[in-house]
């Protein structure tokens, strides 16, 4: 805990000194070296104590309302550990691309402030995890919510930036007012802040309208963690926002929804049956549509940014496993259903968070992260390219990465339930496995246009053939996720019994059972373990077979073989649209992908243009429509506001005499 | 007593008329006319004790209300010379059925109220809401700038009626609140009448309506 | 000490129109505004004694809104000196419709402003309400020639328009307290007192329905002055047109003295135990303004408009947080405090703004950030101050508003606040974020660095927010609960 | 012991499978057709060959096939058989078999991008779409099993036999499989393992640039998924497990026979479908495979 203060305490003098420092070279050493040295700092906090242990400090507040109460639970422990990995992470990307000569559109001077705001997100980070009381956790929320907005524009002279952030921001404080009217009415219903106090006077008293603050909370935090339908800001922040400010928040920030919802679940005590059932149908529809209109996109940045939203959706899918266990009395469901949602938001941060800096490698090197700019890169910049792979397998859930251990996790939650009574419990499990097929299915079509497209094949543009590597110091946080992804994945047992200390933590769970299913899942992720080395085995086996093979039988380069064209070009490579052209035949609606064929008139026309683009259909269809209705009722109610000054008096006197009629 | 009721329905009826005349000049004179007959109300309403304070202020009210201000108003109009006919945003005959209607709602609003004893002559109560309200239908039913200040008059007329039962309770506040109020009406605003017909070259209000949503 | 309050500033009216040079009148005025918050500073020391037999007294609601027109005044004092060394008399055009004006004479306009705080001083320190009328009055004269800085015909228009509406409303206030003096009307008794004092332990007895129709008439009246909707439409205009510095006094300081006008109408309905009356009318008022102030901010052009409807929506939350009552009073105090801080800093950055732009279109004002940083970034700040983000003061107190509004059972009027301040979020999101981000526009030269004038007041007040949504010292929460106290219990 | 067995069967037998699908083609079309152990043959010309590489390629190419064929050969770890249970079994198996299969076939799609050739792309391209399609179907039919035999793991749920009657609901299964079997290893009628038209195919146009020990692999890895899917049919519907080892060696590979043979009547009466039927007829057998497993948690 006093590791814990003395991070959040570097994360300040960070956050200050690059402010102060502004316009000099030296605030992108400050700010960086804050950031680096308060998650390395709050690492060690975090494993400092035993995975079960859980403290509370209550600090000296100066407010009137509510308490600083910080504590570091299991759960807290498991959800800052991907802040701090990729804090670390993003401060020596973040400072490599934004001391490098990649910055010449971004003003000197804006720098200092951006390593304040990103000191500030992983301080409002720090305190979100760590908050245990309700005003102080508002508190931390929004500190959390409004930095990503000023780091998200610091390229604020493209409209699209400055677009993606006012979007952001609106997104984040809707989400925020859902928040501060459930913990306002949390508050008014039982008259104390304190997690625990809280927690405690819900459990007591049958809470009044627990299903409307479950409401609440799940729309507050679903708007960060980007359920759908709120998911609209995700695809329109990442690919605006610099890639280790991208990085950080698919990997940390949006895994505080989660949190936040998980607290919540805790807080709310017993559910009400429907609300597991709701989370797990939000969580698969949110996973399938999240992967759908993944696999649509053409932009790198933005495809993983969908792909955030459907991995939020598994994490989701978990809490509502989880509370239906608790809720039908089927431990096993719940702890493996909450131990998997935490397993797999710590597997998506790591992923994500590699995968993203290596957009922002693509992007320094070639300038663009559309697919149609790029290919061939996996020559031109193999540690990226292999990172990236690496990150694509993971986020895919294939074996024998972490990754595929959290779906396995999920997918033996689902498993224990199939024997619950009844029809339609049994159904809806048969259904989200299904699903969560179907999402793997996807997500490995998704990933290999990914990978394949950007790195594979032949450059699409000069900038993509011209690309060059980035320095050792970008390098470097790629090498180190990249090491703890591998590391994970030899530990993912050890990993998942981490992560099942929060589902252990979690009340209304008997532990006994909980401890024995967890047990178990370890001891099967182990056998899946011995699977896995097996292909890893085989696979050096068969390559170093093949390597004296060839070596015996000799090899020749050639041109790839044409099927008889003989002049091909990059340009006939499959592309982004092409790509997905077999699945969008059937699934256009949900991937949201919109074409249009311009061509000439005739019978043999001359030039012809197909347009395929992916925009996110809900915000088109919905949001954008919704606003643009408030705005026209707005403009039009602004009559009332003319300019005759006769007639405001005739306000004041209709006032008066309404008044007098209605009150006397 | 009868003389006391005559006064006011006399001052209801020049707050009628108020709304039916066209011209500037007319309404100047009316302004006159309610100044003076309100200057007889605080003598009328006199407790037997103090004549001596309610001859001071009606002396006060006849200066400024019946002599002083509509001097002003009249100096005022033949210096700006502005078009002496009124142009309405309600009609005249509108205009009057809002009085009349002022009328009866101040009738209704008395039987809402529990009026202290011997604290009100009859009548004076709706004489003076229904003067506030015609007052402010000429701020609203107007166009110039000096006819939103004259209905303003009219209705700090009202509320001076309202308040003289009250004056001999011992407070001289309330005298001095109300002609801290017309002293804002006739200066204030005529210094900003000065500054519109300078700037506008008319005190047509009417056209101020550049700043709104 | 009470009694040298009103007069400080009234003598350095007086000194203001002696002084032939600007520079030394400039000094007085800071000079005032320093003094006179020293003695108000000192009034928290040592307690004060009613003062010009009887008239003057403070109590705690009262000393709250006097100590923040007096700082907010010396901010605005402050941002004056350097503001009128650009302000150059002789003929100037104007940017909007290009015709040619020129301002009011320095030297009246620095002596309405000592006028302005003398007035203000008035209302606050008094508990009589004849004079808390006399006083309100009297800011309303004193502060017309300043919104008429700029002698053009817009200033003008809303010079007008705030005249004609706020004697209106002060004309109706007049008629709420005859009414009130008709409620306490007994004929036995020594007669009618406008004394708060005389006035409350009295309150029980007091005829009902004259009560409230004397509240009503408050209500509407003082409310027109305080920009309650829908009797708010002079606030828009004459906060557009002014100075920014005087628009930061009329948001942060004379809306407020306006609301203590309510105020003390409130104490005395709730000692005569008719608080569910007025609270009902309160609630209903504030939410009216924050509808209304949403509907207005969203797709505003204009920045100082801006502004403006969101102190109609933050006096929309005022008389909601009074009328909600309970810990709602004290939320409303605390946000009284808030706001005050926060407008006032806006609109000293908007006039930072409008010296550089020459338009108050926040359309065309862009590139605040690469512009002007300091200004920007307090402008920023100031955004999300005003919204309720934390950590600046206005989250508090509008949290502790909505969460007594809960605890009370409101749960519609709950909502509405909620919807209402989000619509504002988005509604001043958007023009906030198009001013502050993206390259300058093509036609502005980058200007020279900011002066410390312009800066530091804004820059002060902001970081009193800001504190204050971290740190309330204990000392001044009991003064708010006792103001709150004050209130709610009728003395 | 009888693992080991398994294992051995699986991976010295599987390239049989094709030579006995392709001897029933030309059969019915009244021809003698190949040798039945062609595929050993061309996997032993394969091997012994060099390679020609493309020049646009880079180490995934090369990695692409070997990871190919380790992942599926894995697969076959969790494969139980007529001996008894397979090498590694716990509860959920089967997602790691499906997934392993992923792996498999995400290493032939990044080898077929990394070419560059457009065609490659359009075989990669489809086949992501149809195997994703194919998921959820393959785990509907493992839940169908799961339901019926109330095991979690692969081993329990196959090869068991059911207590009960044979209810029809329970033959959906297998046919399900079966046509699983036929998209999966590029069958007729969703792909033409024997067409000369790139345009039309899926997977063979996916591995047009590989030659030598890389092709080695992918034809190999093809027969042990071919292998693989046979065994997954034969399982869900022959009780082999419980009969004694002989008959059950018999029956089990009397079953792989069947199948193969099947495969080969439907590949000689029928056409290949058109690309866009192919969607239809995975959710024909996904809406056939949910309609077993309504059946069956109804029970």
């Amino acid at each position: 805990m006093e590791l814990f203060g003395v991070s959040l305490v570097l994360y300040l003098l960070g956050a200050l000194g690059a402010l102060c420092l502004t316009g000099r070279e030296a605030a992108n050493r400050v700010g960086p070296a804050g950031a680096l040295a308060g998650s390395l700092v709050g690492l060690a906090s975090v494993f400092s104590t035993p995975a079960s242990a859980a403290s509370l400090f209550v600090l000296p507040w100066g407010l009137p309302i509510g308490d600083l109460a910080l504590g570091l639970d299991p759960a807290s422990r498991l959800f800052l550990l991907p802040v701090y990995v990729l804090g670390a992470a993003c401060a020596v990307s973040g400072a490599a691309s934004l001391g490098g000569p990649h910055e010449e559109h971004c003003g000197q001077d804006r720098r200092g402030p951006h390593w304040f705001f990103f000191n500030v997100l992983l301080l409002g980070l720090s305190l979100v995890m760590a908050a245990r009381d309700a005003v102080c956790f508002l508190v931390a929320w929004e500190i959390m919510s409004l930095a990503p907005f000023f780091l998200i524009s610091l390229h604020d002279d493209e409209v699209e930036v400055r677009e993606a952030a006012w979007i952001y921001l609106v997104a984040a404080h809707l989400g925020a007012v859902c928040l501060i009217a459930f913990f306002a009415a949390f508050w008014a219903a039982t008259g104390v802040t304190g997690f625990d106090a809280l927690a405690i006077a819900a459990r007591q008293g049958q809470l009044p309208g627990a299903s409307l603050l479950f409401f609440l909370a799940l729309t507050g935090f679903g708007a960060k963690a980007g359920f759908v339908p709120f998911h609209v800001w995700l695809p329109e922040a990442h690919p605006a926002a610099p890639s280790h400010v991208s990085a950080m928040l698919s990997g940390a920030m949006i895994s505080a929804g989660v949190y936040g919802l998980w607290r919540a679940l805790e807080l709310l005590g017993p559910a009400a049956p429907w609300w597991g059932w709701a989370l797990l149908g939000l969580g698969l529809a949110t996973a399938l549509s999240g992967i759908l209109q993944a696999l649509a996109q053409g932009n790198i940045k933005r495809l993983l940014a969908y792909s955030s939203v459907e991995n939020m959706g598994l994490a989701c899918l978990g809490l509502g496993l989880g509370c239906i266990g608790r809720q039908t009395g089927n431990e096993t469901m719940a702890a493996l259903g909450l131990a998997g949602a935490v397993f797999h938001v710590l597997n998506h941060a790591a992923f994500k968070g590699l995968l993203f800096l290596c957009a922002g490698e693509v992007l320094h090197a070639v300038g663009s992260v559309r697919l149609a700019h790029l290919g061939g890169l996996g020559k031109r910049l193999p540690v990226v390219g292999a990172c990236f792979t690496l990150g694509a397998l993971g986020i895919a859930g294939l074996p024998p990465l972490s990754g595929f251990a959290g779906e396995l996790v999920l997918a033996l939650a689902i498993l224990s339930g199939i024997d619950l009574p009844g029809l339609l419990p049994r159904v809806g499990m048969s259904g989200a496995l299904a699903a969560l097929a179907a999402v793997g299915g996807f997500a490995l079509a998704a990933f290999a246009k990914a990978a394949g497209l950007a790195f594979l094949g032949e450059p699409r543009t000069p900038a993509a053939a011209n690309a060059a590597p980035a320095g050792r110091l970008a390098l470097a946080p790629l090498l180190f996720l990249a090491g703890c992804i591998l590391a994970a994945a030899a530990f993912a047992p050890m990993l998942l019994s981490l992560a099942g200390q929060a589902a252990l933590a979690f009340p209304g769970l008997d532990p006994a059972p909980a401890r024995a299913a967890l047990a178990q899942a370890a001891d099967i992720l182990q056998s899946a373990g011995l699977v896995c080395l097996g292909i890893v085995a085989l696979t050096l086996a068969v390559l170093f077979l093949r390597s004296r093979l060839l070596t015996a039988h000799g090899v020749r380069r050639e041109g790839t073989w044409g099927c008889g064209y003989t002049a091909p070009s990059s340009r006939i490579q499959y592309g982004a649209g092409s790509f997905v052209e077999p699945t969008a035949k059937i699934l256009r609606l949900p991937m949201g992908l919109s074409r249009r064929l311009d061509m000439d008139a005739g019978y043999f026309p001359a030039r012809g243009t197909l347009t395929v683009t992916s925009p996110d259909q809900l915000k088109l269809r919905f949001f954008t429509p919704l606003f643009e209705v408030v705005a026209r009722t707005c403009d039009a109610l602004k009559v009332v506001q003319h300019g005759r000054v006769h007639l405001y008096i005739l306000y004041v006197l209709a006032t008066v005499v309404l008044l007098l009629a209605w009150k006397l | 007593m009868e003389l006391f009721e005559s006064v006011l329905v006399a001052l209801i009826c020049v707050n009628l008329a108020y709304l039916a005349f066209t011209r500037l000049r007319t309404l100047a004179r009316l302004t006159a006319v309610q100044g003076i007959l309100l200057a007889w109300v605080p003598l009328l309403c006199a407790g037997p004790g103090d004549h001596g304070h309610a001859l001071l202020l009606a002396l006060a009210v006849l200066a400024i209300k019946g002599i002083g201000f509509p001097w002003l108003l009249a100096r005022t109009l033949s210096r700006l010379e502005v078009n002496p006919v009124i142009e309405p945003y309600l009609g005249f005959n509108l205009s009057l059925v809002a009085g009349v209607a002022g009328l009866l709602f101040s009738l209704w609003l008395e039987t809402r109220l529990p009026f202290p004893p011997g604290l009100f002559p009859p009548l004076l109560f709706p004489a003076a809401l229904t003067s506030i309200f015609t007052g402010l239908t000429l701020v609203v039913a107007r166009h110039k700038a000096l006819t939103q200040v004259i209905g303003y008059l009219a209705a700090e007329n009202g509320i001076f009626l309202l308040g003289t039962p009250l004056s001999g309770q011992g407070s001289v506040w309330l005298e001095l609140s109300v002609l801290l109020d017309v002293f804002v009406a006739v200066f204030v605003m005529g210094i900003a009448l000065h500054h519109i017909s300078k700037t506008f070259e008319s005190i047509d209000v009417g056209r101020f309506c550049s700043l709104r949503d | 000490m009470l009694e040298a309050l009103p007069l400080v500033p009234l003598l350095a009216a007086l000194l203001v129109l002696a002084l032939a040079a600007d520079g030394p009148r400039r000094a007085v005025l800071v000079a005032a505004g320093l003094v006179h918050a020293a003695l108000v500073a000192g009034t928290f020391l040592v307690p004060q004694a009613p003062a010009y037999g009887g008239l003057l007294e403070l109590d705690a609601p009262g000393q709250l809104f006097l100590a923040l027109a007096s700082g907010l005044f010396l901010a605005a004092a402050i941002y004056a000196a350097g503001y009128l060394r650009h302000e150059t008399p002789g003929p100037k055009q104007d940017f909007q419709d290009g015709a040619a004006f020129e301002n009011a004479p320095e030297r009246i306009f620095t002596m309405c402003l000592c006028l302005f705080l003398a007035a203000m001083t008035v209302v606050c320190a008094t508990r009589n309400l004849s004079v808390l009328w006399v006083g309100i009055e009297a800011t309303t004269l004193s502060s017309a020639p300043l919104i008429y800085f700029h002698r053009h015909r817009r200033s003008l228009e809303a010079t007008w328009k705030y005249l004609v509406i706020c004697s209106v409303g002060i004309a109706l206030a007049l008629l709420g307290n005859i009414l009130f003096s008709v409620a306490f009307y007994d004929p036995t008794g020594p007669g009618a007192s406008m004394q708060l004092a005389d006035m409350l332990p009295r309150a029980g007895m007091a005829a009902k329905p004259w009560l409230k129709a004397a509240f009503i008439f408050i209500l509407v009246g003082y409310g027109s002055k305080m920009g309650l909707a829908p009797m708010h439409n002079w606030l828009p205009d004459a906060h557009s047109q002014s100075p920014s510095l005087v628009s930061a006094l009329l948001s942060g300081a004379l809306l407020n003295c306006a609301f203590l006008g309510i105020l003390r109408a409130e104490q005395v309905l709730c000692a005569a135990g008719m608080a569910d009356f007025s609270g009902e009318l309160l609630v209903l008022f504030g939410l009216i303004s924050m509808g209304t102030a949403a509907i207005f901010v969203v797709g505003q052009g204009d920045y100082k408009r801006l502004l403006a409807y969101s102190s109609v929506e933050h006096m929309g939350i005022l008389a909601l947080g009074v009328g909600i009552g309970g810990g709602a009073t004290f939320g409303a105090m605390l946000h009284a405090v808030n706001h005050s801080l926060t407008k006032g800093a806006l609109f000293l950055v908007s006039g930072n703004i409008l010296a550089l732009y020459h338009t108050r279109s926040c359309h065309d004002a862009r590139g605040l950030s690469r512009a002007l940083p300091i200004t920007s970034a307090l402008w920023m700040a100031g955004f999300l101050a005003i919204v309720g983000s934390p950590p600046f003061g206005i989250f508090v107190s509008e949290l502790t508003i909505l969460k007594a509004m809960l605890a009370g059972g409101h749960p519609v009027a709950a909502t509405l606040y909620l919807v209402f301040l989000a619509i504002i979020f988005v509604g001043m999101s958007a023009p906030v974020a198009r001013m502050v981000q993206g390259p300058l526009p093509p036609a502005t030269r980058q200007p020279a660095p900011e002066h410390w004038l312009a800066v530091a007041p804004p820059l002060a007040l902001l970081a009193a927010t800001l504190v204050f949504g971290l740190y309330l010292p204990q000392a001044m929460t009991a003064f708010l609960n006792r103001a709150a106290a004050a209130i709610s219990m009728g003395g | 012991m009888n693992t080991l067995a398994q294992l051995l069967a699986a991976f010295v037998l599987a390239p049989l499978l094709s030579g006995i699908i392709n001897r029933v083609k030309a059969r019915i079309g009244g021809r003698a057709g190949r040798p039945i152990l062609q595929t050993y043959y061309d996997l032993a010309k394969l091997v012994r060959k060099g390679a020609v590489i493309s020049r646009t390629t880079s180490w995934v190419f090369a990695t692409g096939p070997a990871v190919s064929l380790a992942a599926t050969a894995a697969a076959l770890l969790l494969l139980p058989g007529p001996g008894g249970p397979a090498a590694i079994g716990f509860s959920g198996d089967f997602m790691l078999m499906a997934y392993c299969l992923g792996l498999s076939r995400l290493g032939l799609i990044l080898a077929a991008l990394d070419t560059g050739s457009s065609f490659e792309g359009m075989g990669a391209s489809r086949e992501a779409a149809f195997a994703a399609l194919a998921e959820p179907v393959l785990f509907l039919c493992f839940l169908c099993l799961a339901t019926d035999t109330s095991g979690l793991s692969l081993s329990a749920m196959l090869g068991t036999g059911t207590d009960g009657a044979m209810a029809p609901q329970r033959l959906f299964v297998p046919a399900i499989l079966f046509v699983l079997l036929l998209t999966e290893n590029s069958r007729i009628p969703v792909d033409d393992p024997n067409t000369h038209l790139e345009l039309t195919m899926i997977h063979e146009v996916m591995v047009l640039d590989h030659s030598g020990p890389d092709m080695a692999c992918i034809v190999y890895g093809a027969s042990l998924k071919l292998w693989l899917f046979g065994a997954l049919t034969t399982l869900s519907v022959l009780p082999v497990r419980q009969m004694p080892p002989l008959s059950a060696w018999g029956t089990f590979l009397g079953g792989m026979f069947a199948v193969a043979v099947a495969v080969g009547l439907v590949e000689s009466g029928m056409a290949r479908l058109r690309m866009e039927r192919v969607p239809r007829l995975l959710g024909a057998a996904g809406a056939l495979a949910a309609l077993s497993l309504v059946l069956m948690v109804w029970r």
